[in-house]
């Protein structure tokens, strides 16, 4: 297994394609469909798009507060891909590409960014939690999923993704250790983007490595090169292939790079260098896939070009989409605070109903 | 019909909607083999399994944490906090996700679970075993707060409890766990969530109280009524959402109002409902709203602690204050 | 004098504690090296280097429970949470320990520390980045709860918490950290905590608030002035201990009380202050004592927050309300 | 270095006595003059008298709930040994070793136990922390304590106790994610006495031992024998010394057990066998430790039971002096919330003064 072969007590990261696109050991490389590694491609550079629109958004004052994905597109979407329908996620709140991956509509997540709640309620067959802010806290969440599965004799499995700043936090502890104890079928995805806002991960731990921490809980933890796409779907494949036979949970640290500020209100040049930004962009998750994908020749740029186009267009789309519809509906801030309204929220619901319809508000 | 105590209220409602109902899950610290530092839930795990019922570790947030996945999941979990006082590190759960996850997800995730633990002081015991914390929960929305003073109270809420499709919070006044026994129906029965009780109707006064206090209030309304007073006594059972009906209907009878809480005084759960009949009766009110409560210091170990404790012998000398107050 | 907003008030006061008193150490998430994402500690680790002005791996209960430690070895912490929603994992530090040492030891072992952070809403943020829980704190004793609603009351107060013997819970309204400027003495000076301050005179109605909502209250007042209703307006300055002189001489004179806070109305400040009324003033009342506050529901993310926050609007209604009130 | 030789990974455990006092590896007996040797012991046993004594007046019901320590006496004693006076402790509820090696009186050791919080007013010159119920928080002020030292320039240690439990609370995780970050001069001093309460402690983790927990946290653990005075002496000097010099944080597990109940509200039978019990009453740390020093020339059974008895009648004399004057001063639970009294409180304090006076309660 990957887990025993990877030991973070020796140094060890898994990776399979080198920045430059090179099979470091074929023996490695994934059986995955020709389409779904075009798919896979087109997921990451639709993130991307998305990404980088979502900010140029906020940037003209369109969208509230966003927290940019770009370089972690491979941690996310390729760990995405290992879960089977029936799986869960319980999201931190920089998982774009996982929420894509997943299947979840760019105008529902759209919705949520531009501030209004209707965005955390995603299609009822895709298992996804909504965003989860106070860090690590979902953690527990992707347990009590795991653990309501086995007791429902269900093989389902779920995923947590945090940072590296998530490891610090109580939860974190509280949910690998309880994941250990009951074998819970959780896979904890860390992506080690080596920043919490302006922290560089040796303030969050003096911990070598993010995944040696799984020995403390009683099970394995394995470093991947979180911008290895093919690397990050092996090890979560393993790890979910395990948890769904009944051996319990695995931590999964990618080790990857934020390359945008930590949210649209961060100027991470106040904290970090530029040099260190561009070290990172040549280890680009997309660019080392493209040309992996170039060389088995699946990928062109004449395909890569047509399909941002039209990313781009329909990244366009959903976003006017939200801008036209998206303002949160008065009754739907009173509706769902239980399944029904307290007789003092009714009055209270009344009460505001007419301030605002006299004022013209509504 | 059986004979019950309070903690066997507990354990006999728990008992009952596990048989009902295979979803349910009840797990906590001790909660499993040996069932409950309280026995609140013994004998469940022998009965319906480890699967059902089920030891964690010392992790109060884990054990929040966990249960709202599980309730996610199709489960109904119930949840037992070992004591008042260890509740505080599972707070950014309850407020963050258990009160918010109906909201935040417009309806789709919901948790229907229950968070229980044995509540309040006056049984002598090391520090933190004796908080009366309601009114933090009180305050947050998307939490209900439910606290009984029976055994025919407990069985109906905590059963209500559980079939509620949203979170609530149980909180089970420890110092009359075993205080006394009366007969519980062994059938399926519900009292409401959001109903308050009243427990003594009367005239001349409206004394609103709730969990072990309720006891103590009787007993001064007793000496009371020696004296030719006749309060009426309202039993909350549910602290939110609270039953605003119950307590201002009282009130414009009465025209006076005493709160009795064991809680610390400022700041809890007496405030709000001063707050409340002054702005649906205000006109009807003879005489100043007022509060038997804890003074603002931190619960004393037990050799302070006969300080501390709200007692009948208060509760009895405010009544008099309020029915004698003229206006 | 400089002129500053509010949390340049904050770093100006932090600044000069620091220099003056060599046992302040200020930590928080991202509150080194940065200084903070609200930039309230900027330049304080280079001016006093990085073991004085520090950041923290994301723990609150380890930035509050650490700073317990370190109060009692001799320093005076103040630390940094990064929003009012990230307090609830340190409360077990906060009401187990904060607020109990010095009872615990009889007065050996004191917490001379002060926990800051941004709260409340109106920033069109993210959930948890908009809560406003100051009565979860009021109601523990032994906390001093403080929130201030300009600059010079900011630098007067933050400084008046640092050098307090006992702990304090500083509560910045980040609304107004930079809404407005104003001129703040380089001197040296403390606004003590436990005292209100009347912020405008007036003989028609009293109204009590505080943070964010002083400002909203004015405008309110504004325009009730244009009607010829001249309102008292009483900003708290401290939640706990509550300036209850303040407040009982100010409804003597008016005969009404209006409460605005920016909180959930239930089971907030503004109960404990009416309750507190009614005890003391009762027969002075002409009018029920009302609240102003948001209404019992979860704080909406951006798109509806505007119909969650109470606004000058509401307010300036609820002063007619109350002024015209007949008894 | 011992943490270095005794890696909890390999299944190690530092043990110097074994149960029956033979001396396993006569290189790691440590320099420790015949006089404290013998105090040591006289410490032990004073420990176990008062706790059997604490018990017999609690099931008197004389005092309140009381935390047995029986069987855990060579961990307490053994590492408080290791500590200079000015070093810190940070207990948590079941260290009356601990508490007495450390110098603080009976006398005020019982009068918490009695229900009173003079019981926690030390004297001054004593660095002990009062007794800490909620799991694990404790840990975090030892890191403080530490910190502060160091930020102040000077070389004091501390030491945080806490059970195998304990290692489950998010506190435990971030105050040795914090110590290890910050290189704190914290000994972290895990009692595993196998049970937390009713639970065993492979229902608490799944980690195989709670010494490599510390590898999470970027140093070093090690697993004594915490029946074995010399054992964890060793271990904890080495701890504390290295803390001294800057070298940062240790964990210790001290492996031990809980011979008598939870507390005095429990009833062990109910959930563990009485072999076990009796297997560890084989291994008590003071037997071993008398046949040591006996075989030194240092005891005897006539030294034993004269200081025993002479024990007893000071554990007596302790208690009764409690009994006599131990009950809280009514002025004593208002004067203490802050430094000098709110008005709020002042009017309290008047009213419920009142009261109790007028029904001759003062
Ligand atoms: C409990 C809590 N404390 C603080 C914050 C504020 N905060 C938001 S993101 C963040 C940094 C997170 O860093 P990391 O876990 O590495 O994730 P990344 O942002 O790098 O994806 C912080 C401190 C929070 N959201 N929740
Ligand atoms: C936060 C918190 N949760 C629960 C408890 C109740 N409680 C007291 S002792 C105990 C078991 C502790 O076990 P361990 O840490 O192994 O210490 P031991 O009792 O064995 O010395 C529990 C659950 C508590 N004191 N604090
Ligand atoms: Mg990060
Ligand atoms: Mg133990």
């Amino acid at each position: 297994m990957l887990v025993d072969q990877y030991s973070p007590f020796e140094g060890k990261m898994l990776q399979i394609l080198d920045k430059d696109g090179n099979v470091l050991d074929e023996s490695l490389v994934p059986q995955i469909p020709d389409e779904d590694l075009v798919k896979l491609m087109k997921t990451m550079l639709y993130t991307r798009t998305a990404d980088r629109k979502a900010l140029m958004y906020q940037r003209q004052g369109r969208m509230l507060t966003y927290a940019p994905n770009e370089g972690q597109e491979a941690c996310q979407v390729g760990s995405a891909y290992a879960l089977a329908k029936k799986d869960w996620m319980a999201p931190a709140f920089r998982e774009l590409g996982a929420w894509l991956q997943r299947g979840v509509d760019l105008k529902t997540i759209f919705l949520y960014w531009y501030g209004n709640e209707m965005g955390s309620k995603v299609a009822d067959d895709i298992r996804i939690l909504p965003v989860s802010i106070p860090i690590s806290s979902q953690c527990l969440h992707a347990v009590g999923l795991a653990m309501a599965a086995r007791k429902r004799g269900l093989d389902e499995v779920s995923i947590a993704y945090f940072g590296d700043g998530g490891t610090s936090e109580g939860d974190f502890h509280e949910a690998l250790n309880l994941a250990g104890v009951y074998k819970a079928a959780t896979v904890f995805f860390c992506q080690n983007n080596q920043w919490s806002i302006s922290v560089p991960k040796h303030f969050q731990t003096a911990s070598e490595t993010f995944a040696q921490k799984a020995y403390a809980y009683g099970f394995k933890g394995i470093k991947v090169d979180g911008n290895d796409i093919l690397a990050v779907y092996v090890a979560t494949k393993e790890a979910v292939e395990r948890g769904r036979k009944g051996e319990g949970p695995t931590l999964i640290e990618g080790y990857t790079y934020r390359l945008g500020p930590h949210t649209t209100s961060d100027d991470p040049t106040r904290y970090r260098e530029e040099q260190e930004v561009d070290e990172w962009r040549e280890k680009d998750p997309i660019k080392r896939f493209r040309i992996y994908l170039e060389r088995r020749g699946l990928w062109s740029d004449e395909m890569e070009k047509q399909f941002v186009q039209e990313a781009d267009e329909e990244v366009e789309r959903a976003f006017k989409e939200v801008e036209q519809s998206g303002n949160t509906q008065f009754d739907d801030i009173f509706k769902y605070q239980y399944e029904k309204m307290t007789p003092l929220l009714e009055e209270q619901y009344a009460e505001y109903k007419a301030f605002f319809q006299e004022r013209g508000m509504l | 019909m059986p004979v019950l105590n309070n903690v066997q209220a507990v354990n006999y409602a728990l008992m009952q909607e596990m048989e009902r109902d295979p979803s349910v899950v009840v797990f906590g610290e001790d909660a499993g083999y040996e069932g409950g530092v309280f026995r609140a839930t013994v004998d469940l795990q022998e009965k319906f399994g480890v699967e059902r019922c089920f030891d964690t570790p010392i992790s109060e947030s884990g054990i929040v944490g966990a249960a709202v996945g599980m309730a996610i999941n199709g489960l109904k979990p119930v949840v037992e906090l070992q004591f008042c006082g260890f509740t505080y590190p599972a707070f950014n759960q309850i407020i963050s996700h258990v009160s918010r996850m109906r909201n935040r997800s417009r309806g789709r995730f919901t948790l229907p679970m229950v968070i229980r633990f044995p509540s309040g002081g006056g049984i002598r015991a090391l520090e933190h075993h004796s908080e009366s914390p309601e009114v933090l929960f009180a305050h947050i929305p998307g939490l209900k707060i439910v606290m009984p003073s029976t055994p025919y109270d407990t069985k109906g809420l905590l059963t209500a409890a559980i079939r509620d499709p949203d979170p609530v919070i149980f909180m089970e006044p420890k110092r009359i766990y075993r205080a006394f026994k009366q007969e519980v129906p062994e059938e399926d029965y519900v009292i409401e969530i959001g109903k308050a009780n009243v427990v003594k109707e009367g005239e001349d006064l409206t004394i609103v109280t709730w969990g072990a206090m309720v006891k103590d209030t009787l007993k001064a309304v007793e000496e009371a009524n020696k004296k030719g007073i006749f309060p009426e006594v309202i039993d909350l059972r549910t602290i939110a959402p609270l039953d605003r009906e119950a307590i201002i209907q009282s009130v414009k009878k009465t025209g006076r109002i005493l709160v009795v809480q064991e809680a610390v005084k400022s700041f809890g759960v007496a405030s709000e409902i001063i707050a409340l009949v002054n702005e649906k009766a205000f006109l009807h009110l003879e005489a100043p709203p007022a509060r038997v409560a804890a003074p603002d210091i931190i619960v004393p170990l037990p050799r302070g602690e006969q300080y501390y404790m709200p007692n009948p012998d208060m509760i009895y000398e405010k009544i008099l204050e309020v029915v004698n107050f003229l206006t």
